[in-house]
């Protein structure tokens, strides 16, 4: 057994490990916190299978906005753990589902071990016509391009569950503001932290858009990156997030999936078809989606975090 | 030289990884809160050794990402887990 | 056993397990922890559907890896809108509880 | 020459994957939360740095190298901030009860 | 021509878009302005059907599949677009009343509108989707949709109904990500087209075909999956019930029927069909009688469509051809669909009735609807006609369908679904009788408290709906769809018709007799067992074993197949 293959069956184990620890742990805020360890530990999984646009996408999703949400949910809902356990099944039919769920597991397993090698892939397709969308990484290039649909409709995923969350205000704070208060004196380890990591966070994000066009990167691991910023700054209190009633917020959210549409759309009259590009221009274009795209995920990430509006505008 | 570094990456990986699953217990939420820190960390050293033994291109950018966001799971937690200071700092924006 | 291969075994056993707490715990929350394991193991089946398409000059099949990235945003809107629903049922009715016919008023 | 640079990363890594080794020790076997605090930042930063610095002389560009300490220089003033965050916490904690 | 089918998608997602950025009171406005050229748009398509040669396609960004993504149309899709355009506009008219634009914006006004118009771009991408995983996108899209609309109201109960509808919607999308990721790995194409030459009867498409099959029919609410669905649709306010019963629920059943009748027609074999049709069988019947013993009225139209979903999974058996081993895309999907679009306009209608009636006696319990014809003698015709919708009587289209279906069973010699048929019809004329018989009761106490007013435009836009629903049976479909042969429609006055509408309310009576509510009467102890069984299925655990049990079942079934 080679080296890297002890390093990679370690890397299983220890994946597997943390995730039954998630399922079992009898505390939901250990569970949480493994949760957010089996993040980590699966971007790293990513990176070894040569996927680091999926890696960069699980850290910043993983280790950032998720596990704030997680981590603050599991301690408001402190306590609320005995109050279900009564709704546990008996011994027995826990027993019958993990078999039934094993079986599932056994069939997936089969499949895996029979896949062949190589298997059916569309990468020798999306190489021959890659040039024709001016980029350099080819994941970009499906996103954006060859399936840019699906990207479409992601975005507007995003902005329906922004919608749904909001949609759970009290009828009274409509319009209103989410999340902790500003407080004028706060000082401390905190704010420290929330004033000098937004600079570097905005430039990483800037070249994780920007290097995704040929290199691993884009939109939405450098909007997660913007909106771990933006959280960072409202978790510390140094400024309050804004009302949802705002003019600014809302054309914000929705930049993203309209200038998409709008981009796609112009593609009817320069280039034959929704969502083609005219030859010469389609890195500039796509470039410029990403940038509107990239706004809109810093925003909504925020705004879904933080929940819905607990209080009235000023 | 490969093999060393994939070495170092999968022994520095167990090493935080056992503290962690041996934390995770208990006793305390501060002290799964700081086995995650640890782990964080420590999975960033790893996916450099791993990148630099690999070859990977863009990893990283996927180590900064890391690094970036490597407090706020730590930092959800202080902030939630101490109400108190959300009244506090509520009156003192009256 | 390559690491593709590996990956892919551990996506089938993580869509066990995520399965096991989606379906078995009572806790909504840990139902989400669930839902989210099982989505991250479907998404290492298609890992490995993309390390084995390698070809072409790219290390994997970058198809499967756009799905999966969407993949991802959609769980993650997933997560946020369960997580507010959850929290908005606990602040309302002061249970977290999925069971139905709980505090449910039948004024007959 | 290449030997020596090749032989300054093997030591440095052997010698970060060591603090790791120590944090982790540190982890289990120190009696309270405060010391464990103390002994985890320490280590893992150290641990984190000489790792960094052995990968510095096999980074391929300067791009690559500059990117390599801003993690270290991250991760520092991450630990660092939740050091005194945790110990705030540690220390709200012992005054209420 | 084609890119018809882009604007069909986009409109409403422009839309939408347009509502959230400008807000206030346009958030209506825009809404109902893009109803008409959505309903346009429909209609064009589906007349651009037939010249164009039954097929439209349109190929995104000009990329052409395997790598690319296409959106084609064809007889499927342009009778469910054409349905949801008139449900959604209807409902559109109906809404506004109860979701007004003020001059301040308000909660659910502008929730309310921004889904309603996501709902149908949603839904016209499922229609028009020829690619398996912009498929997934857009059920996430629905999800993302109905959920806030089931929690619009915000109480505790409906909160929690929103919260087990996405939790369990949530399990079936990933499940069927997770066959998609399969196919693709086996074929290397998601594209519908090509995937249908390349697919083979092998292990892997077994395992894939089980784990999307049994998601998408946890997302349909199939019996036995329904956990979600009563409290979901019933907690609504009326117009988002009929969103959510009428078309969601149908979203997924489409992509059902696009995996079976055109990825894989040929690996269907004969005991999977059977298991989905036995399963709507279960619903027919599972769900109406539990329809009878209701307390509520909008609880009692969420388990007919329970039960009215069921009819639509008969079409998979019925379309099996046995010797060539096919399932065939001719009559009996046709039924399926047309179906389909029947139970869509008058389950909308009967949504909207039962909210009308809320609103008019300001509580919707069935044991105390006595009166209701004199103060919503409106609301309650609508709710009348549509039940008879749901019946059938000889223009509608659900006779339609129903003779379709009848014809299937006789020619593939499976009589126990003609059966299965004329029971559920009896079934649904049970809790009609017993609805009419609660209705023309008389009212037992005084002017009820807190009844409201009901606006003129609803039943305007419940009472055309019902319309749509009693006449689908007359519209030429011969002329449009590729049904071998024409089905005549009986005089409805013929003695024959009467009969096979008289028929089923005879029986339909005495079985509300029997297993109906009553006061101060102890319940048939089957009547008890039922309520006991639908209780157990609608906690997590039962519903996982389901789930787990007839993934299992499923697969055997395919894997089984030669």
């Amino acid at each position: 057994m080679s080296v890297i293959q002890a390093l990679d069956i370690s890397l299983a184990v220890l994946v597997l490990a943390v995730a039954i620890w998630t399922i079992v742990s009898r505390d939901a805020f250990a569970a949480v916190v493994g949760y957010v360890a089996y993040g980590l530990l699966v971007s790293l999984v990513w990176v070894r299978l040569f996927a680091v646009d999926v890696a960069l996408t699980e850290a910043a999703i993983g280790s950032g906005v998720t596990g704030v949400l997680l981590i603050s949910a599991a301690v408001r809902l402190r306590g609320t753990e005995a109050a279900v356990a009564a709704e546990w099944p008996g011994a027995g039919s826990r027993v019958l589902a993990a078999a039934l769920c094993m079986v599932v597991t056994a069939a997936l397993a089969a499949v895996v071990l029979t896949m062949p090698d190589p298997g059916a892939t569309l990468a020798p397709e999306a190489a021959r016509h890659l040039a024709e969308t001016e980029l350099g990484n080819p994941v970009t290039a499906v996103l954006m391009a060859f399936r840019a649909l699906d990207t479409l409709l992601e975005k507007v995923v995003l902005f329906l569950a922004v919608i749904g969350v909001w949609s759970l205000a009290a009828d009274g704070n409509w319009g209103g503001i989410a999340g902790p208060r500003r407080a004028t004196n706060r000082q401390g380890a905190l704010a420290f932290l929330a004033q000098l990591l937004p600079p570097v966070g905005i430039v990483v994000a800037i070249h994780i858009v920007w290097i995704g066009a040929n290199e691993p990167g884009g939109a939405f691991q450098g909007g997660a990156i913007l909106a771990a910023m933006w959280m960072i700054v409202i978790m510390a209190r140094l400024a309050e997030a804004p009302a949802i009633g705002e003019r600014r917020l809302r054309l914000a959210l929705v930049a993203g999936p309209a200038v998409f549409l709008a981009v796609g759309l112009m593609g009817f009259a320069v280039a034959n078809a929704f969502l083609a590009y005219p030859a010469g221009l389609a890195k500039p274009l796509i470039v410029f989606v990403e940038v509107f795209m990239t706004l809109s995920i810093a925003v909504s990430l925020p705004m879904l975090v933080l929940g819905p509006p607990d209080r009235p505008s000023s | 030289m490969t093999e060393f570094l994939l070495g170092a990456a999968g022994f520095v990986l167990l090493t935080v990884a056992i503290g962690l699953i041996r934390v995770l217990g208990g006793p305390g939420n501060v002290d799964r809160t700081m086995a995650v820190q640890l782990l964080g960390t420590g999975g960033i050293a790893a996916l450099l050794l791993v990148a630099a033994a690999t070859g990977v291109r863009g990893a990283e950018d996927v180590a900064l990402g890391l690094a970036l966001l490597a407090a706020f799971a730590s930092v959800a937690f202080v902030n939630s887990a101490a109400p108190e200071d959300d009244r506090e700092a509520g009156r003192a924006n009256e | 056993m390559s690491a593709p291969t590996l990956a892919g075994l551990t996506g089938a056993a993580l869509v066990g397990l995520g399965l096991y707490g989606l379906l078995v715990h009572p806790h909504p929350l840990r139902k989400l922890l669930g839902f989210n394991l099982l989505g991250s193991g479907v998404f290492l089946l298609f890992g490995i559907i993309a390390r084995k398409g390698a070809a072409a000059g790219f290390a994997a099949d970058p198809v499967p890896q756009a799905m999966v990235i969407t993949g991802i945003v959609v769980a993650f809107c997933a997560t946020a809108l369960s997580v507010a629903l959850l929290l908005r049922l606990f602040e309302a009715g002061g249970a977290a509880t999925l069971r139905p016919d709980v505090g449910r008023d039948d004024s007959d | 020459m290449n030997t020596a640079i090749d032989i300054f990363t093997v030591v440095a890594i052997c010698a970060g994957a060591a603090f790791f080794m120590a944090g982790s020790v540190g982890l289990l076997r120190f009696p309270d939360s405060l010391t464990r605090l103390h002994a985890l930042t320490k280590a893992d930063n150290l641990g984190l740095g000489l790792i960094v610095l052995g990968l510095l002389p096999q980074a391929d560009s300067l791009l690559g190298g500059l990117k390599l300490v801003a993690v270290w220089l991250l991760v520092q003033l991450a630990s660092a901030t939740v050091a005194q965050l945790i110990a705030q916490a540690l220390r709200h904690r012992g005054r209420g009860t | 021509m084609n890119f018809l089918l882009v604007l069909s998608l986009v409109v409403p997602i422009a839309g939408a878009l347009l509502a959230f950025g400008v807000g206030g009171r346009w958030v209506s406005r825009i809404a109902l302005a893009t109803m008409p050229l959505g309903l346009a748009i429909a209609v064009a398509i589906a007349a651009g059907l037939r010249p164009a040669g039954g097929s439209l396609v349109y190929l995104l960004g000009g990329w052409s599949p395997p790598l690319g993504v296409a959106l084609r149309a064809d007889w499927l899709s342009a009778l469910m677009m054409v349905t949801t355009a008139v449900v959604i506009s209807a409902i559109g008219l109906f809404a506004r009343a109860d979701f007004p634009a003020g001059m301040t914006e308000t909660r659910r006004s502008f929730a309310f509108w921004i889904l309603l118009l996501a709902v149908w771009g949603a839904l016209n991408t499922v229609f028009l989707s020829g690619d398996l995983f912009t498929f997934y996108v857009s059920l996430e899209l629905l999800v993302f949709v109905a959920v806030p609309l089931v929690a619009l109201d915000g109480r505790a109960e409906t909160l929690q109904a929103a919260l087990r509808y996405l939790l369990f919607a949530l399990l079936g999308s990933v499940l069927y990500l997770a066959g998609t990721g399969l196919l693709y790995g086996a074929y290397g194409t998601l594209d519908i087209g090509v995937l249908s030459g390349r697919i083979r009867g092998e292990p892997v498409t077994a395992v894939a075909v089980t784990l999307m099959t049994v998601g998408l029919m946890a997302k349909t609410a199939l019996f036995p999956l329904y956990l979600w669905l009563p409290a979901a649709h019933a907690g609504a306010p009326a117009a988002a019930s009929a969103v959510l019963s009428a078309l969601v629920v149908k979203g997924s059943f489409f992509i059902i029927v696009r995996l079976w009748f055109f990825v894989m027609p040929g690996l269907a074999g004969v005991a999977a069909p059977q298991l989905l049709g036995a399963l709507g069988a279960g619903a027919i019947v599972f769900g109406s009688l539990l329809a009878l013993r209701q307390e509520r009225l909008k609880l009692l139209v969420a388990y007919s469509t329970v039960a009215q979903l069921g009819y639509l999974f008969l079409a998979f058996p019925l379309a099996l051809d046995a010797e060539a081993g096919r399932l065939i895309d001719g009559s009996a999907l046709i039924a399926g669909l047309v179906q389909a679009a029947s139970h869509a306009t008058a389950k909308a209608a009967m949504f909207m009735a039962a909210g009308m009636i809320y609103v008019a006696l300001g509580h919707d319990r069935i044991a105390a609807l006595g009166g209701v014809v004199r103060t919503a003698p409106l609301a309650a015709l609508v709710f009348l006609l549509a039940g008879v919708a749901l019946i059938g009587p000889p223009t509608s289209g659900v006779y339609f369908a129903k003779t379709l279906f009848l014809r299937a069973a006789d020619s593939t010699h499976q009589w126990w679904w003609s059966l299965v048929l004329d029971v559920g019809g009896v079934l649904t004329s049970a809790y009609l009788v017993m609805l009419v018989a609660r209705a023309l009761a008389p009212a037992d106490q005084a002017a009820p408290s807190m009844a409201g007013i009901v606006s003129g435009q609803q039943p305007v836009a419940a009472l055309a709906l019902v319309l749509c629903s009693l006449l689908l049976g007359l519209l030429p479909w011969h002329a449009w769809l590729p049904l071998p042969l024409a089905v005549t429609t009986p005089d409805p006055l013929s003695l024959d018709a009467l009969w096979s509408l008289v028929w089923p309310l005879l029986v339909g009576m005495a079985l509300a007799a029997l297993m109906g509510r009553r006061q101060n009467q102890r319940p048939l102890r089957m009547a008890l067992w039922l309520e006991q069984a639908d209780h157990a299925l609608r906690q997590w655990p039962a519903a996982g074993f389901s789930l787990l049990g007839l993934t299992i079942m499923l697969g055997v079934a395919l894997l089984l197949t030669p």
